[in-house]
């Protein structure tokens, strides 16, 4: 895109505000956190801090909104604050020394625009969602300060990170980032488990980050900036050497597949579900994974641009495989898993492997398409573009809301059984007390037929996964059909993607049988333990967020028909909602598009996708887990007819797959297919291995050395003082040795 | 009143160090105890009114100098007096670019170190060589004269010495003798270096100035003394600043001299006297000897990286936190030669900054490691777990530092990393990946020993054996102090680090175009 | 300059601080033995009161009046000395001689310098032994009282005869008287060392240091016969032309060699050091000191007469010296053998002993670049012999402040009961903090850190060498340079191995507890204390402001030529 | 009247005989007598060198010469006897108390 004009506006000149409303009181909480711990009315009134950083959070809501009203269909702007940093740089011939800048500054796109909404949108939620869950937990007590502090934190550092004007600045949040996950994880600090987690998640991402700062490094070296006014600058772009361009983006695409969980440095994020359940949202929906993704979506100018034509594919193909590639890897493993927050975690992984993949199309179809001046094309890519940024939109929603309601379920198990427990105290049943110790308040091998118990959350897990599993005309639907089809539209014209599409389309289908096991486990069937059967849902709070994203999630087909991929993938943000059809016209469009598209292949296509994804997974799952609730029990009139057809498949078309259970593929996917074991065996075994050697050596041979410097000159001493005999004979004698060399060495002279 | 503020923040220190050393030295026992209050407090103030004076100065309340605007070689409160006559010595002092930020983190270190160490055993002779040192560490950085900065190298030895030999841990007696004699041995040839350029000097000086001016009107036309002679020359002084620095292979003594050393000591060990290494080398090899510096660039590129990757591959095999951070010191000096090496202004520029940064950092690292040992009476990973539960101030702190110290965004220390990182790809291109992986395994070393001393005790541990079941207690207030200071100015020169930055890379950017440096 | 013939009284005010020295030493030979003793007129029972002899008088019959006598006898002589030197320049000079014309002594501010060098050591020596010997009850008729009286004076007679040789030494232009200076100044020296011949150390390291230092001189006395041979004179500038028409002949070489060996056993350069370490140690500490400063000037006086005013080459001739590679080796191997054989002992004051071989070794460089002045045939070829010498002269005079402080707090060591072992030293800095800091101001003088006098006079000695050897200052590599430069780098080398075992007394002060026995402070003794803090103001004050002395010592650098 | 060159051959040979007992004989007397020996060379050469110079201060540095050798065996009789008197020998070899 050529240049940027810097829009006059009101509301960008405090986005600032944003981003340093929650950075500034990370350390307000936290000082009065430490002054006030204790005390009853900043238990009662403030929260431990939650009703300090709610407020905080809707201010930066609300000012994002303010701004994003403003920019919707205007393209772009910046707003320069200043200069952050200012350099010598020598030329390359060596006689001039240029000055160049590191600047800050706020940077406003369509990506921007919806990625800001998304995190201070999620962000308030999940605020609100904590301090129904947070404050109600007694292990929580006097140190929920804490919490909040490091969650303002991490909201600004995801708030900055998509407001930042320049590749650096992304960078500086995105570490921020790192760190308050790292803290979050960790949040509780006495498991041993959650200290482990909270470094593997810190550490992977680490190492994707080296790789981001070297390609953010060699960027600099391509363009003497890493301002998105100058690097996205088509001219420039035109004047560097694509190989190296495509060698730092690839370098920066590591960083993302770091942070985004993606293989081989996928394996942080189902650890980092050792964190409170809201951090989990947080992580998962909100911000620390999307910040991969939008790094991805950012570089599509470059991928755009004309002076790159055709010469980038070879990145935007990687992309696409790396996420076809985590879509099946990490659904497979979803299978397996009996914690609620695990699936939710691989399901998370998988799904913005979608994502990935959606990208790696739109920006293959970017780069190879002459799209500047060929409308259709245009349409494809934008079309494509806009679809990965849907289902990022999408996705965040729908796992924003499932780790809620997941969080919602975990808590009331967790009461259930703490009031059991308490109750029981007087009773004679020693032998489930001793068992009580070691429940697990996350397994859904505990769970069943809660869908009567916790209407609200049933529901909103019930939307949430329809969205996920993309179910026609709920959530991500409408753009997991577009990354499915342009993930297939780029295999017809480049074979190698053949493979990213064929793992979509399988992923689609697995995605629909782990997340209809996952509800049909949890809320369908019967309980399966007591705890289960007390269940309550009571907990205040917790059902606002609930139910708030269940409209958002649902009313997807709107935001279709308000032409959402067209306006979210235009570059230029020239297309603006309602701008060209009206809602109407709009949805009549989109409903066209997907499900009766004139290209043959695209309509069989849709179908086989929609047959797969909403039909064959789920039915599968049905079969294995369908069952009735306890006799008595009625659902809410939506979840009924879901309940009993599951049952009646699983009493019709059920079968035993044991020998699958129980098989070595089975067992792999359990051990989450040994990468975790191999990757600690690798750091524990030659790192650490190595590190000991070295350190060994830095010990024994380099200090080494200079000791034996030093006790071979004291052995020496001794051999040279043991001349000096004592008797004064060999004293004279020695002299007169010395008189021999004396004229030895006069006679030599002369 | 024309007042000398340099000549004066150098001897006032150390002639009231003296002053008190002598006063108390007479007194044995209970009656020399009674003066550790007294004179820890004057040592303070004494600090304390150095660093307002540098504070002042930089604000332009004295002096009103223009800190960004200071080009190469020219100085700033220069003032000249005549030492020894005969010899041509002089003491000159004056500031610039490169070291006001250097005099400035002494007299900031001061304070902080006296106050984290507020209860130190023997405060009476402690104290009085603090300041000592810190007198000698800002003669070394203000010294316009050969001799006299030669003088102020050698004699930071003496109270650190002390330091470690009288407060340092079981193994000081080696440690302090190693430390000194590496120094010693090191700064000797050094000084033959020194001298034997004095004399093929076309106009003897021992002034640094003038020595500057007349090795670059040589150096434009041709090469000053000639390429084979700087090349030597440029040898024999970069050996002794190198082992100060230190490098790898001469880094040895630096873990013994950290892990042994008080804390104070360390604090000023690694915030100051590391950083004489690095300006030494700007100061005169890299002033004097461009082409040398031209020919020899790629071995100090080496040797930078060498320290650098060993340095952080050591720190991933200890199991001793102090020396741990010690050999991320030798880690982080890798860096400053790297920047050295990559002949960019904004390398240099790096290079400065992370003497600056580290120089703030490593003395948190250094208080937390001694704060751990002061309460736990021990230095293992993994001894004490659960402190964020025992002690959260000192957990905070250490994550802080640890943080910082591995280069987290807005802490000091990132912004010498990314500099660096830019210039040294422009430089050298693949070999990022080196220190690409340091980073990766600086966070690695510094989250797997957070691991296990902030994180886990929970019920299943407790707290260590060596507090014989005592309560486990947190840091004291003037240790609080001391973390909170470190950490507000981390954070303020990682969000502004402009406020040094500006004269550090006017320094560099008008020392490469003097010296005619240049070229990729 | 001017010439003195004959006994006159400008010949006595030439030679004041001599003749103060030997009125001392009647005084101190008559004075403690006034008393109401009678002679009786050979023949006759009258006996006439001659005041000397029987029972003293109370007034001089206190042990401490030697030692009071010589102190003021050496410290008038210095007083005399200095104030020649603070009025002289360098162009000023006597020359007394014969009524035929042989010049004996020359009094210019070289001489006079190495008289400061040696008063001054004999004097700090004099004050720290005040309270050393016995001194009992002040009862005259007490048999050991008296004899201990007896060895005070002893003491003390043989420290002045030792000032007096070695004034001589200073001042001799003719070989022979000079050596007759140093038979005087060693002999008094050889008694000094076995002075406490009642202990085994005592007599055993006299006699040790007594047969190998008289071979030395005797094959140097034989030398100095094959000269007068060869030359038919020993006066200096008669034989330095001689061997400027010459040139170096078999014989002049031989008796160059000899004599060599007299001075370099005086020096204690290796291979000839063997009996310092014994002597130092048998000998108490103060003696010891004055071996290794006083004793070793005078050697290195004799040695830089020798081959400065004989046989060095012509400034505009070219061509090294003829010994240049002989002392280049001396020097290599006499600096590394005393730093490695220091590196390891455990007695102080051998380490002490081998670190004054080490310094004699960075002496000997020094003169090793003298003997290079004029290469390159460089324009100050003067001045790089003058800083040369002048540095030489600085060094000497500088140690003697550090290297006496050393062996004097030895000496307060001894007074308590040996300092045979360096954990004698242990705990120092508690027992007694301000002699602690003055042993490490002395010892890290001695290795030469900064700010101390033993910096400034290593760094004027590196300079002198480097100047030298560096020449006309335009080298196209190091290599160029001449080799003594290499010299220097070994001497610098050798610093920083020296620096281990100064250091390990540091350590051992501050460190180490106590040996058993040794609490709390140090036996009284007021003077050897005053001694001690004299040496260390020097020990600082030289290294802060030494210029005045550069000054002083490049005029009398200048005025050897 | 002989050549003094011949005296100078006797003091040569005399010079060797004295050094080398110097060093090979155990005896301190014996050593103290060499070390005469030696002293005596020189004040032989002395004469000669004198007498073929024709010069009389040769002659006065032989006298001079041997005042210093008899002072020279006073002082070194008396510490060999208080070396007998502590060590009960006079053997060079078996007084080394003091070493390394």
């Amino acid at each position: 895109m050529a240049g940027t004009e810097t829009i006059s506006s009101t509301f960008i000149e405090y986005a600032i505000f944003i981003v340093l409303l929650p950075m500034l009181a990370f350390p307000i909480i936290l000082f009065l956190g430490h002054i006030f711990n204790g005390n009853q009315k900043w238990v009662k009134s403030a929260k431990e801090g939650g009703l300090i950083a709610l407020p905080i959070m809707v201010a930066s809501f609300v000012l994002s909104m303010l701004l994003i009203a403003e920019f919707i269909g205007t393209g772009t702007g910046s707003h320069h604050i200043g200069d952050w940093l200012s350099f010598g740089w020598m030329s390359a011939d060596g006689m001039t020394i240029n000055e160049k800048v590191f600047g800050v500054g706020i940077y406003i796109d369509h990506v921007t625009v919806m990625l800001l909404f998304v995190a201070s949108f999620l962000c308030m939620l999940i605020n609100i969602f904590s301090i129904g869950y947070m404050n109600t937990d007694p292990i929580n007590d006097n140190r929920n300060h804490r919490f909040y502090a490091e969650f303002v934190l991490f909201c600004s550092g995801m708030l900055g990170m998509v407001l930042a004007d320049s590749f650096l600045w992304l960078f500086i949040f995105w570490e921020l980032m790192g760190l308050c996950s790292y803290l979050l994880i960790g949040f509780y600090y006495e498991k041993p488990s959650a200290a482990y987690a909270a470094k593997k998640a810190f550490l992977t991402t680490r190492v994707g980050d080296v790789f981001l700062v070297i390609g953010l490094v060699m960027l600099w070296n391509l363009f003497d900036s890493l301002d998105y006014a100058v690097v996205f600058n088509e001219d420039l772009i035109a004047q560097v050497d694509p190989g190296q361009l495509q060698l730092a983006l690839g370098m920066m695409f590591i960083g993302a597949v770091g942070k985004s969980a993606q293989f081989p440095l996928h394996v942080w994020l189902p650890d980092a579900m050792e964190g409170p359940t809201p951090v989990s949202a947080l992580i998962h929906a909100a911000t620390m994974v999307n910040a991969g993704l939008y790094l991805v979506a950012r570089m599509f100018p470059f991928f755009g641009a004309p002076g790159m034509h055709g010469e980038l594919v070879d990145l935007a193909f990687i992309i696409a495989a790396i996420g076809g590639i985590t879509a099946v890897m990490a659904a497979a493993i979803a299978f397996v898993q009996d914690d609620l927050k695990k699936v939710l975690a691989y399901s998370t992984m998988s799904q913005l492997a979608y994502i990935f993949t959606g990208l790696g199309a739109a920006l293959w179809l970017a780069n190879s398409l002459d799209w500047h001046t060929d409308d259709k094309a245009h349409a494809i890519v934008v079309v494509a573009f806009g679809a990965a940024l849907f289902h990022l939109f999408n996705h965040a929603m729908a796992k924003g809301m499932l780790f809620m309601a997941s969080g919602s379920v975990i808590h009331e198990m967790h009461h259930a059984h703490h009031d059991m427990h308490h109750h029981d105290d007087h009773g004679d049943d020693h032998h489930d007390d001793h068992d009580d110790d070691h429940f697990d308040a996350q397994s859904m091998e505990n769970m069943g037929g809660l869908a009567s118990k916790m209407p609200i959350t049933a529901t909103a897990m019930l939307v949430g996964s329809a969205s996920i599993m993309g179910l026609p005309l709920i959530g991500g639907f409408w753009s997991k059909e577009g990354i499915i089809a342009n993930a297939w539209r780029v295999a017809l014209e480049d074979p190698r993607f053949f493979l990213p599409a064929a793992c979509v389309l399988i992923g689609a289908a697995m995605t629909g049988f782990y997340m209809s096991r996952m509800w049909l486990k949890t809320f369908a069937g019967k309980p399966k333990t007591e705890v289960a059967a007390n269940v309550h849902e009571n907990t205040p709070w917790i059902p606002i967020p609930l139910v708030t994203l269940t409209f958002v999630s649902l009313s997807s087909v709107i935001l279709a028909g308000m032409m959402f991929t067209h306006w979210a993938g235009e570059p230029n943000g020239g297309y603006a909602f309602f701008g060209e059809k009206g809602l109407l016209k709009g949805l009549i469009y989109e409903f066209e598009h997907v499900f009766a598209n004139s290209d043959a292949f695209f309509f069989v296509l849709t179908y086989v996708a929609i047959f797969i994804g909403a039909i064959v997974g789920p039915g599968l799952a049905m079969a294995l887990y369908g069952g009735s609730l306890k006799d008595g029990e009625k659902a809410k009139p939506w979840m009924q007819p879901i309940i009993n057809l599951s049952s009646r498949v699983n009493a019709k078309r059920g079968f035993d797959n044991s020998a699958w259970a129980n098989s070595g593929l089975s067992n792999a996917l359990k051990e989450r297919l040994y990468f975790d074991k191999w990757y600690d065996a690798a750091m524990l075994k030659l790192v650490a291995g190595f590190a000991n050697v070295s350190a060994a050596f830095d010990r024994k041979v380099v200090d080494g050395t200079i000791k034996t410097i030093e006790s071979t000159s004291q052995k020496l001493s001794t051999q040279v003082r043991r001349l000096t005999t004592g008797s004064a004979r060999d004293y004279i004698m020695m002299a007169a040795l010395g008189v021999l060399v004396i004229y030895l060495l006069l006679g030599v002279m002369v | 009143m024309n007042i000398d503020y340099l000549s004066l923040l150098v001897v006032l220190p150390i002639l009231a160090s003296i002053f008190l050393l002598i006063l108390t030295s007479r007194l044995n026992g209970f009656a020399r105890a009674k003066f550790d209050a007294p004179v820890r407090m004057a040592a303070l103030i004494i600090s304390l009114a150095m660093f307002m004076l540098t504070t002042l100065m930089f604000l332009g309340q004295i002096g009103d100098v223009g800190w960004s605007n200071i080009a190469f070689n020219t100085f700033e409160f220069q003032e000249s007096y005549v030492w020894i006559e005969q010899l041509g010595i002089t003491w000159t002092v004056g500031v610039d670019g490169l070291s006001f930020p250097m005099v400035w983190l002494t007299t900031l270190l001061m304070p902080i170190t006296i106050i984290a160490t507020w209860n130190e055993k023997s405060g009476a002779t402690y104290f009085p060589l603090m300041l000592m040192l810190g007198g000698a560490l800002i003669g070394v950085f203000v010294a316009l004269d050969m001799f006299m900065f030669y003088v102020f190298w050698e004699l930071t030895l003496i109270p650190m010495f002390f330091m470690i030999l009288k407060w340092g841990g079981k193994d000081r007696k080696y440690a302090a003798q190693k430390f000194f004699i590496y120094t010693f041995t090191a700064s000797v040839v050094m000084l033959l270096g020194l001298l034997t350029m004095y004399f093929l000097m076309d106009t003897q000086t021992f002034n640094m100035q003038e020595m500057v001016v007349q090795a670059s009107g040589a150096n434009a036309n041709g090469v000053w003394l000639g390429l084979e002679v700087q090349k030597v020359l440029f040898i024999m002084l970069m050996l002794g600043f190198l082992v100060k620095l230190p490098a790898a292979p001469f880094h040895t003594w630096l873990p013994d001299a950290h892990v042994q050393a008080p804390t104070g000591g360390s604090m000023m060990l690694a915030g100051v006297m590391l950083k004489m290494g690095a300006y030494g080398m700007f100061r005169l090899p890299i002033s004097l000897f461009p082409h040398a510096l031209e020919e020899f660039r790629f071995i100090v590129m080496m040797i930078g990286l060498v320290s650098l990757v060993w340095g952080a591959i050591v720190c991933l095999g200890q199991t001793n936190l102090k020396k741990m951070v010690a050999y991320s010191s030798v880690s982080h000096m890798g860096v400053i030669l790297l920047g050295i090496a990559s002949m960019q202004p904004l390398g240099w520029a790096a290079a400065l900054f992370m003497m600056f940064a580290h120089g703030i950092i490593s003395p948190m690292l250094f208080a937390v490691c001694g704060a751990f040992k002061h309460h736990y009476h021990s230095m293992e990973i993994g001894a004490m777990r659960g402190m964020a539960k025992h002690s959260p101030w000192l957990a905070t702190s250490m994550m802080f530092g640890w943080m910082a110290s591995l280069g987290l965004p807005l802490l000091a220390g990132f912004v010498a990393e990314l500099m660096l990182m830019v210039a040294y790809w422009h430089a050298y291109g693949w070999w990022i990946i080196f220190p690409g992986l340091v980073l990766a395994i600086t966070a690695a070393y510094y989250l797997w020993s957070m691991q296990r001393t902030i994180f886990e005790g929970g019920e299943a541990t407790q707290p260590p054996e060596s507090l014989h079941g005592d309560p486990v207690p947190d840091i004291d207030n003037s240790e609080k102090i001391a973390m909170l200071l470190l950490a507000a100015f981390t954070v303020l020169f990682g969000i502004m680090p402009w406020i040094f930055l500006d004269m550090m890379d006017m320094w560099t950017r008008s020392a490469m175009a003097f010296l005619g440096l240049g070229g990729a | 300059m001017s010439a003195q013939n004959g006994f006159n009284s400008d010949m006595f005010e030439a030679l004041a601080p001599e003749l103060t020295l030997f009125v001392g030493l009647l005084l101190i030979m008559i004075v403690p033995n006034l008393g109401n003793g009678t002679f009786r007129i050979p023949g006759t029972s009258i006996r006439l009161p001659w005041f000397f002899g029987g029972t003293r008088y109370k007034a001089v019959a206190s042990p401490r009046l030697p030692g009071l006598l010589a102190v003021l006898t050496m410290a008038v002589a210095l007083f005399q000395v200095i104030c020649y030197l603070l009025d002289a320049s360098a162009a000023d000079g006597k020359v007394i001689s014969s009524e035929n014309g042989i010049e004996i002594f020359k009094v210019n501010m070289f001489s006079r310098i190495f008289e400061a060098i040696f008063f001054a050591a004999l004097l700090l020596a004099a004050i720290a032994s005040l309270d050393r010997l016995p001194t009992g009850s002040q009862k005259s008729d007490d048999i050991d009282v008296l004899f201990n009286n007896r060895r005070q004076a002893d003491f003390y007679i043989l420290m002045l005869t030792s000032a007096l040789g070695m004034s001589v030494v200073a001042l001799a232009q003719d070989m022979f008287v000079l050596f007759v200076g140093l038979e005087l100044a060693s002999f008094s020296t050889y008694v000094l060392v076995a002075f406490h011949k009642e202990t085994r150390a005592g007599s055993e390291g006299g006699a040790k240091y007594f047969i190998v230092g008289s071979v030395a001189s005797a094959v140097g006395l034989y030398g100095l016969s094959m000269l007068y041979l060869w030359a038919g004179s020993l006066q200096f500038d008669v034989l330095a032309a001689k061997w400027a028409a010459d040139g170096a002949t078999s014989l002049s070489m031989m008796a160059l060699g000899f004599v060599l060996v007299g001075f370099a056993f005086k020096i204690s350069a290796a291979p000839f050091h063997f009996a310092a370490p014994d002597a130092y140690s048998g000998a108490n500490s103060p003696v010891a000191g004055v071996l290794a400063t006083a004793s070793k000037a005078m050697g290195m006086l004799g040695l830089m007469r020798v081959l400065l005013l004989i046989t060095i080459p012509e400034m505009d001739a070219e061509g090294s010296a003829i010994w240049i590679g002989l002392l280049g080796v001396l020097a290599a191997v006499t600096m590394t053998w005393g730093n490695i054989a220091a590196l390891g002992s455990d007695n102080p004051k051998r380490m002490l002993a081998y670190s004054s071989v080490a310094h004699a070794g960075y002496m000997l460089a020094a003169l090793t670049a003298i003997g290079a002045w004029n290469w390159g045939l460089v324009d100050n070829a003067g001045d790089a012999m003058d800083v040369v010498v002048a540095a030489l002269i600085f060094h000497m005079f500088v140690l003697v402040f550090f290297k006496l402080g050393a062996f004097l707090i030895l000496g307060v060591l001894e007074m308590e009961g040996g300092a045979s072992r360096l954990s004698s030293l242990a705990g120092l800095g508690k027992r007694e903090p301000l002699l602690a800091i003055a042993m490490f101001l002395f010892m890290i003088s001695l290795a030469g850190v900064p700010p101390m006098a033993g910096f400034l006079s290593k760094l004027l000695v590196i300079m002198g060498i480097v100047e030298v050897a560096t020449g006309t200052g335009s080298l196209s590599s190091i290599g160029d340079a001449h080799w003594v430069w290499w010299l220097a780098l070994l001497m610098v080398i050798n610093s920083a191995i020296s620096m281990f075992y100064y250091l390990r007394v540091g350590v051992v002060m501050y460190f180490h507890e106590p040996e058993e026995g040794r609490k709390g402070p140090l036996a009284s003794g007021a003077s050897i204390r005053i001694a001690i803090a004299l040496c260390a103001i020097g020990t600082v004050a030289f290294g802060l402001v030494g210029g005045e002395l550069i000054e002083l010592c490049r005029d009398a650098a200048e005025s050897l030529r | 009247m002989i050549d003094p060159a011949w005296v100078s051959v006797l003091s040569v040979i005399l010079f060797i005989i004295g050094v080398w007992g110097a060093f090979t004989r155990k005896n301190a007397i014996i050593v103290l007598m060499c070390l005469e020996l030696i002293l005596n060379a020189a004040n032989l050469q002395f004469v000669a060198a004198a007498i073929q110079h024709g010069d009389a201060t040769g002659w006065v540095y032989a006298i001079f010469a041997i005042a210093i050798a008899a002072s020279e065996v006073a002082i070194g009789l008396a510490i060999f006897l208080a070396m007998y008197g502590q060590h009960e020998t006079i053997s060079l070899d078996d007084v080394n108390l003091l070493k390394h």
